[in-house]
């Protein structure tokens, strides 16, 4: 075992996991989070803390996985490159390292621009794959970024990174997943996945390239709420694609909350049968309570144990 | 303010403009006095610099007239001119000197009547807009 | 070249408020090219100064004059006679001009026409583009001789990130993915292999991060 | 070099032209810039012709002396036309090529190189006579100038009518006038002759029913056309004579003596240009008394000319009305003088009262015509005018001997100006050998070198007339110029162009040491070239002048506002004078001719064009996109006026393809040009190949095609067929005994909207296919439904022989246009008839539309290659529509043939000839002049920043070797577009530099005093 997380247990006993994700408020309190912490308890392997996600103050992700860990869920913390140097970077690794995190997820992080300061200078000193290798650098070779030995307790994080295989372009995606598994990855997780056609035909090439074996691939899900914000994703998010008859599926229905949760489930037993998923991420922000759903209804429960009982 | 007359300068392309306002002479049609032509090959050649300095020498209005866009002697001359116009109407504005003291008209070389009502026009809305602020000083 | 844009002209009024007579100091060099700051400006600003004051009834007097190269002491030397008959300088140089003048004229006000923008080109007539980040350690040869570092919003050396969608960059619909262009200008010179090797985290100590820079020949030297 | 043209018929390079009008004008300039020595003779006192008489000119409302004042001007300086007044060709020996023409040269009595013009001789003169030019409306002394514009400006004496009291040569302090004067005998060597003598007005008074000669408040068109101008005896206000009241109602009356064989002092023909002169007389009328009511009474309205049914819809328009009627008599109410018009309009007689009538008076041959004949030993036709050919109009039944305007036949004044390029072509066609061995070449004083002497400026304001002086306060303007800075003095003229007026510039310009001038007249458009030739006169760089418009652009637009027209005149003056003292001298330099021609169509007016060129010794290049030649020409096969268009093209391409300086690509297309005139570079598309050629100049010669039909029934009835269709089936003459009934229609979608404009051949065709048809089966019964036919000039004979011949003309209005439908037997036709006032029902075999001829596809796209720009029916814009039909802006571009407007075989070649002559004006050149007002780099300033080179709408500008952006002046057209993009002022356009432009905005409001005036 590289960190001994509860997730990394998990994935190498081959076991299907489930991940949820949680945003951190734009507010001082944690309470919110440890409520969701208790409606999810028991039916995911752990919990994404996202970092200032789109780029809009939040509570820092390594607080919000305290808190997570201490209502008893597993927490993921990420950390995007566009806020910190590589000096802040591991300042912070080893201090989450010492609050009990074992989880981190590498991203480069939105673009300042889509945030509440579009006028921040960003940093980006180093990019995902710089920070996964830094990371893994800090575990494997005990080694701080700069080369410097660190000579006791080092960081042993289980190392997540992400890929879109809804980006472009699309060929060059398998290529960059090989390059950050090359760089340190042990997890990696997608970006929400509506177009099941691509993305096994992103599969695909990953299975060709053997990757799967290389590393744990957790699928991306998002429970839709309505054909509204379906469409919103599909016109306006970036490196997301949504596949029209999705659009309709959920336009023509009654009730488009339970559509969308009955697509997702869909999807979630879809991902299950292809060969390299090795678990779901199931991404409802602010939508959180309805993940336990998702899990009972998709057959996945029972199965997760709370990493601190 | 009743006997206020602008002082306005209209520069003028030779081949549609000002040939435009010759017809008008031969045709005898009646148009507002305060316009002064100054003829150019080519509402192309206008110049920001000279514009501006109208401006601040006392131009109540300055107008640029070439020949119909598509029609130009000098095939684009006119957009060009179209578009230093519109340049030199930012730099008025961030002055305080309203853009509209500064025209950009189109017009073929036949249409005197048109040249009489661009002048007549012109000249109305200046003297609606009143004398230059450059003239009159924004303690006034 | 160097890539600047006017300031406001009531932004440079208000800096030479308290003058009577400025000098404004046109540079023929990179701002001239980028239609920012060429003697052509220089007599339209020094005319848009003249009438602003004209109509608060303060009227400034301007002298233009325009120098080859704001960025060389030389040249700016050759302005001496003109500067001494001022209160003040407004340099249409980029930063380096004004600097160049300020420090040259130590007695005399230097003030900025322009913002220096950027180092870039001229894609087409009226639209100019950055192209160089001035990092110190140019990867261009790693790139298809495109810049990641100006021309990706996040500066990536390991591109392109998820935000990366038909060949454009998240940030906006209008700009090019830096790292589709590298993709496709490698595949295409079936260079591929260099999109996968890692690349590592760059020395930022040879880009301003690192203080002000040198550049030193000793060669050149007198 | 002339001892190698041949020794056995050395040809002599002068020409002889009789006649000072347009026409005469025109072949005398093309030829004397050529390289030909031209000798001028005209019996009149001055240049000018016809047209001087004119007021306005349609369908542009130009005022006709100012276009035809510089083109006087010009003739008279231009040093390889010798002038002679006063003189007629008495006799013409010997051979084409070498020909002795015997002048007769009448004196004027006053010896032209005394006199100053000044008038003073006329002001104590005694006797009053009636003033012809001026229609007998007015009267003139004895000793008289003919009208105020005249060139050369000489007073002259009309001996018949002088009582010899010699008040006269007392009063001439010059000593001009010599009463002694004798006729002499000149015998001029020339080597071709063109008659050019004009033609004569109807005498409307010799035809009772109108009342001319006994009713005073009936006048002839030509006395109106002189009240109208401002400069007639009237000063352009329109009288009765009887009362000199204003006449609120006025009635033009047509075809006064023309279309009327059977009076015996009518004519058969049609006078061409009297509908287009008479619509455009009472638009005139009515903008100078907009209460005036105007009714033209007409038979058909021929206004089929470029333009011209635009301009008689706007007459409409403006409340001119036309009635279409036969007049059958005017009458007087002697106690008012008013007229009393009764006419005949369908079928029933209407009469209604006029306070004045005037008579649109047709063309006749000039008076001269008779003994000009015998003299130059030429036929005259039918009508009394010279005899030409159909198809080669400029020709005569002498070789060597060619006619223009006119003399031809009626016509107007861009046809006449092309008949008098036309004529010139055919002229050096045959002394091609002799070309430049007797011109003479213009040598000016030495230009004073003045850069850095302090601007002493001169300043003339002209009256012109009463045209300035009547609204503006010219002393006034006068006094404040010369209180000027830098203005030495200021002097008044009445008319500064006047040859005195110039030459007294001149001596000022000597007594008082001036280096800078500036004209207060009329537009620059007109006049520049004229006061820049005196400034070179006087040893002074041409561009040491400015112009200020105070006529065209103040007097005649401020009329109400004396005073503040005045301010404006000095505002205008000094504004010239700021400028005049920045302005610099410009240089002029030669740059090599490529001396041959890209002819870019081989339709008849292309072959033309190229064989004239090519028999003028210059390599053509001939480009068609069909792979055949012949265009049109192909498709026509009846008989002209005696002359077989089949014949026709079969010469001429037998003669283009044999021609040794003639190249043919067919199936070809122009590509790519660049460079400029006289050294062009162009690439052809031949086939897959590509072709790359250099040369001097281009002639467009596109052509015209038929129109697409889409309305009656045309592609789904075979038996409606197109007017082209009609000629090859008569040409063909297959199964047409066996037709019964035969319908053409006229004007099909052509004169309506969207294409608001006259197709011009397609009465003339119509009516020759009917008489064709008649011919070949007398038995057909044959309608013509027209809305007016218009068959002008001499062609109106056929549509008389058409009517003889029991042709059937059935009048039809655009908003009531004919029915056809389809049946088994025959094609119904349903149309009104006024005449009868009744709908008919016509079952035809055959109905031929009268198609619309349109200009070729794809000129827009070679037009935009030679930058010419094209009208809204899409055909080629001429430079000026009455004095420049064959020029177009864009320099070394030349247009001939239907491209410019849709035109007859004949009309067609005397244009492709036309352009030839206009052509050779450049290819006989060695070398051009380039430079003067063209952009220039300052080198010293030039950032390299390509600005120019992107801007620049001819892609002129480059980055030269040197780092520094390079504008080759001979490609510069002069725009000024770069000078004002260069954002380092690298580029200065010359004479328009921004100092200059500055300091004209300067000179405006240092002038406050004159503003406030």
């Amino acid at each position: 075992m590289k960190s001994g997380s509860n997730l990394e247990k998990v994935l190498s006993q081959g076991r299907f996991a489930v991940t949820a994700e949680i945003g951190p408020p734009k507010h001082a309190s944690a309470e919110g989070i440890i409520n969701t912490a208790k409606i999810l308890k028991g039916y995911v392997d752990a919990v994404n803390i996202t970092d200032n996600q789109t780029a809009i103050v939040r509570l820092s992700s390594i607080a919000a996985g305290v808190h997570l860990y201490n209502a008893g869920v597993e927490p993921v913390i990420q950390v995007t490159c566009r806020d910190r140097n590589r000096i802040a970077m591991q300042s912070d690794l080893l201090g989450a390292y010492s609050l009990g995190m074992r989880n981190v997820l590498c991203l480069s992080g939105d673009h300042q621009k889509f945030g509440n300061h579009p006028q921040a200078k960003n940093v980006y000193d180093i990019d995902s794959i710089q920070l996964i290798n830094m990371v893994r650098g800090m575990r494997d070779d005990k080694k701080f970024q700069c080369g410097e030995e660190i000579k006791q307790h080092e960081p042993r994080y289980f190392i997540g990174a992400v890929a879109n295989p809804f980006a472009d372009p699309f060929e060059y995606r398998v290529m960059r997943l090989e390059k950050k598994i090359n760089a340190g990855a042990d997890f990696i997780q997608t970006q929400s996945i509506f177009d099941m056609q691509r993305f096994e035909k992103f599969m695909d090439m990953v299975r060709r390239r053997g990757l799967h074996k290389k590393v744990h691939i957790i699928a991306g899900v998002t429970p839709l709420k309505s054909a509204r914000a379906a469409k919103f994703i599909q016109q306006r998010v970036a490196g997301m694609l949504v596949p029209d008859e999705i659009i309709e599926r959920m336009e023509k229905a009654e009730d488009q909350k339970a559509e969308g949760i009955k697509i997702c489930i869909e999807q979630v037993q879809h991902l299950k049968t292809i060969e390299g998923v090795a678990g779901i991420h199931i991404m409802a922000i602010n939508w959180e309570d309805v993940v336990p759903e998702i899990v009972e209804k998709a057959g996945l429960v029972g199965q997760h144990v709370p990493v601190i009982s | 303010m009743g006997d206020f007359k602008p002082q306005i300068i209209a520069f003028c392309c030779y081949y549609c403009a000002y040939a435009a306002a010759d017809v008008a002479g031969s045709l005898r049609l009646q148009y507002a006095p305060e316009v002064r032509v100054i003829e150019i090959p080519c509402s192309g050649r206008v110049d920001p610099v000279v514009i501006l300095k109208a401006f601040e020498e006392g131009a109540d209005g300055v107008y640029v007239a070439g020949c119909l866009e598509g029609d130009c002697h000098f095939l684009k001359g006119n957009i060009r001119a179209r578009k230093r116009v519109e340049y030199i109407q930012k730099i008025l504005s961030e002055l305080g000197i309203e853009p509209e003291r500064l025209a950009m008209y189109n017009l073929s070389g036949a249409q005197g009547d048109r040249f009489a009502e661009i002048a007549d026009e012109f000249t109305a809305r200046i003297k609606k807009l009143g004398p230059s602020p450059v003239k009159v000083g924004d303690s006034l | 070249m160097i890539v600047a844009q006017p300031k406001p002209v009531k932004e440079v009024a208000d800096y030479i408020k308290e003058c009577a007579k400025v000098l404004v100091v046109g540079c023929s060099g990179c701002t001239s090219v980028c239609l920012a700051g060429g003697e052509t400006e220089a007599e339209i600003l020094a005319t848009a100064l003249r009438i602003l004051r004209k109509k608060q009834g303060r009227p400034l007097e301007t002298l233009v004059t325009t120098i080859t190269r704001q960025c060389d002491p030389e040249f700016v030397a050759g302005i001496a006679e003109k500067v001494s008959q001022v209160d003040a300088v407004v340099s249409l140089g980029c930063g380096v001009g004004v600097q160049f003048l300020a420090e040259h004229y130590p007695d005399k006000w230097v003030l900025p026409a322009l913002n220096t923008v950027f180092a870039g080109g001229t894609v087409q007539a009226g639209l100019w583009e950055e192209r160089c980040g001035l990092c110190g350690d140019c990867v261009l040869h790693l790139t298809g001789g495109i810049c990641p570092i100006t021309r990706c919003a996040k500066s990536i050396q390991n591109g392109p990130c998820g935000g990366s969608q038909n060949g454009k960059c998240e940030i906006n619909p209008d700009t090019p993915c830096a790292w589709h262009l590298i993709y496709e200008k490698l595949s295409a010179l079936g260079r591929l292999d260099l999109m996968l090797e890692y690349r590592p985290a760059k020395d930022w100590s040879k880009e301003r991060s690192g203080g002000p820079r040198l550049v030193q020949r000793k060669d050149a030297e007198l | 070099m002339s001892e190698h043209a041949g020794v056995k018929t050395k040809a002599v390079g002068a020409v002889l032209v009789v006649g000072g009008g347009i026409a005469g004008m025109q072949a005398a300039s093309d030829l004397a810039e050529s390289g030909f020595l031209v000798y001028m003779i005209t019996f009149d006192d001055s240049l000018g012709g016809r047209m001087a008489k004119l007021d306005k000119t349609f369908p542009t409302n130009e005022c006709s002396m100012c276009l035809l004042g510089p083109k006087m001007t010009g003739s008279l300086n231009q040093v390889n036309i010798k002038l002679l007044t006063r003189a007629k060709l008495s006799n013409l020996l010997g051979q084409p090529g070498r020909f002795t023409a015997v002048v007769e040269r009448y004196p004027r009595y006053v010896d032209e190189s005394r006199c100053t013009g000044c008038g003073q001789c006329a002001e104590v003169c005694p006797v009053k006579v009636a003033d012809e030019f001026n229609g007998g409306l007015s009267q003139r002394r004895a000793i008289y100038k003919q009208f105020p514009q005249a060139v050369p400006n000489k007073f002259a004496i009309d001996k018949e009518n002088c009582i010899g009291c010699m008040k006269c040569v007392k009063v001439c302090t010059a000593k001009a006038i010599d009463h002694r004067q004798q006729p002499e005998i000149l015998e001029l060597s020339v080597g071709a002759v063109i008659l050019a003598p004009g033609f004569d007005s109807f005498d409307a008074s010799l035809l009772g029913e109108y009342g001319m000669g006994y009713y005073p408040n009936v006048v002839s068109n030509i006395q109106f056309e002189r009240m109208l101008s401002s400069t007639g005896p009237t000063g352009g206000r329109i009288y009765r004579p009887s009362d000199r009241k204003i006449p609120r109602r006025v009635a033009f009356i047509q075809c006064v003596g023309s279309r009327d064989y059977r009076n015996k002092y009518g004519a058969e023909y049609c006078s061409a240009v009297c509908c287009m002169a008479s619509v455009k007389e009472a638009v005139i009328a009515k903008e100078h008394h907009p209460e005036m009511e105007v009714t033209i009474f007409y038979l058909d309205m021929r206004a089929h000319g470029k333009n011209f049914d635009r301009y008689v819809n706007r007459a409409l328009a403006q409340g001119i009305k036309l009635q279409r009627c036969l007049i059958s008599s005017v009458k007087e109410d002697p106690a008012t003088g008013n007229l009393n018009v009764s006419y005949c309009e369908q079928g029933e007689v209407y009469t209604a009262d006029f306070d004045m009538v005037v008579l649109g008076a047709g063309v006749r041959p000039p008076g001269s015509a008779g003994q000009l004949a015998r003299s130059a030993g030429i036929e005259l036709n039918r009508y009394g005018f010279a005899r030409t050919g159909e198809f080669n109009p400029v020709e005569t039944t002498r070789p060597g001997v060619f006619a223009a305007g006119g003399f031809i036949g009626p016509r107007d004044i861009p046809e006449t100006v092309v008949n008098g390029s036309a004529a010139a072509a055919a002229a050096a066609e045959l002394l091609s050998a002799a070309r430049g061995s007797m011109e003479q070449v213009v040598r000016y004083p030495r230009e004073k070198d003045l850069q850095n002497r302090q601007p002493r400026v001169g300043v003339f304001v002209c009256c012109c007339g009463s045209n300035i002086a009547g609204v503006v306060d010219v002393p006034a303007v006068v006094k404040y110029a010369s209180s000027l800075p830098a203005v030495v003095n200021a002097w008044q003229f009445t008319y500064s162009c006047a040859q005195e007026s110039l030459q007294r510039v001149k001596e000022i310009i000597e007594q008082y040491q001036l280096n800078r001038v500036v004209v207060a007249a009329c537009s620059v458009r007109t006049h520049l070239p004229l006061f820049r030739e005196t400034l070179k006169q006087a040893g002074l760089n041409q561009y040491y002048l400015e112009m200020a418009n105070i006529r065209d652009q103040c007097s005649w637009v401020h009329r109400d506002y004396p005073r503040r027209a005045t301010a404006k005149a000095k505002d205008l003056v000094a504004m010239a004078v700021g400028k005049v003292c920045r302005n610099q001298p410009l240089h002029l330099e030669p740059v090599p001719v490529e001396q041959k021609a890209l002819v870019v169509g081989a339709g008849i007016a292309g072959m033309t064009a190229s064989l004239s060129l090519a028999d003028q010794g210059y390599g053509v290049y001939l480009v068609e996109r069909r792979p055949y030649l012949g265009g049109l020409l192909n498709r026509l096969y009846l008989p002209q006026r005696g002359e077989n268009p089949r014949d026709l093209l079969r010469q001429k391409i037998e003669a283009v393809i044999n021609h040794p300086n003639i190249t043919v690509y067919k199936e070809a297309e122009l590509t790519h040009l660049s460079g400029r005139i006289g050294s062009f570079h162009s690439t052809l598309q031949v086939g897959e190949k590509t072709v790359h050629l250099h040369h001097g100049v281009v002639i467009t010669a596109t052509g015209n095609c038929e129109a697409p039909v889409r309305g009656y029934l045309y592609g789904k009835d075979n038996r409606v067929i197109t007017r082209l269709e009609m000629e090859k089936y008569l040409g063909e003459n297959k199964n047409i005994d066996r037709l019964n009934t035969v319908v053409f229609i006229q004007c099909v979608e052509s004169r309506q909207q969207g294409r608001e404009y006259c197709s011009r051949t397609c009465c003339v065709q119509t009516v020759r296919q009917a008489l064709a048809l008649k011919e070949l089966n007398p038995g057909v019964n044959v309608y013509v439904l027209y809305r007016d036919v218009r068959t002008y000039g001499f062609m109106e004979r056929d549509y008389r022989l058409a009517r003889e011949k029991g042709v059937i003309f059935i009048n039809y209005d655009l908003d009531k246009p004919p029915v056809l439908r389809s049946g088994s037997e025959a094609v119904d036709v349903d149309v009104y008839d006024p005449a009868c006032r009744e709908e008919l029902q016509l079952a035809a075999e055959l109905v031929v539309l009268a198609t619309a001829a349109v200009p070729s596809e794809g000129v827009e796209k070679l037009a935009g290659l030679l930058k010419i720009p094209v009208n809204e029916d899409g055909f080629l814009v001429e430079t000026h529509a009455k004095l420049a039909p064959l020029d177009v802006p864009a320099p070394g571009v030349f247009i001939c043939g239907a491209a410019h407007s849709p035109q007859s075989i004949g009309e067609a070649m005397a244009q492709g000839r036309g352009a030839a002559a206009r052509a050779a004006t450049i290819l006989s050149k060695a070398h051009l002049l380039a430079g003067g007002a063209v952009a220039r780099v300052l080198p010293e300033k030039c950032a390299a920043c390509l600005t120019c080179v992107r801007v620049c709408p001819y892609g002129v500008p480059r980055i030269g070797t040197d780092n520094v952006a390079e504008i080759s002046a001979v490609q510069c057209q002069g725009c000024g577009t770069c000078a004002g993009a260069c954002p380092n002022r690298a580029i200065t356009l010359e004479h328009y530099r921004s100092e200059q432009l500055t300091e004209k905005v300067r000179a405006l409001f240092n002038g406050e005093v004159a503003s406030s005036g």
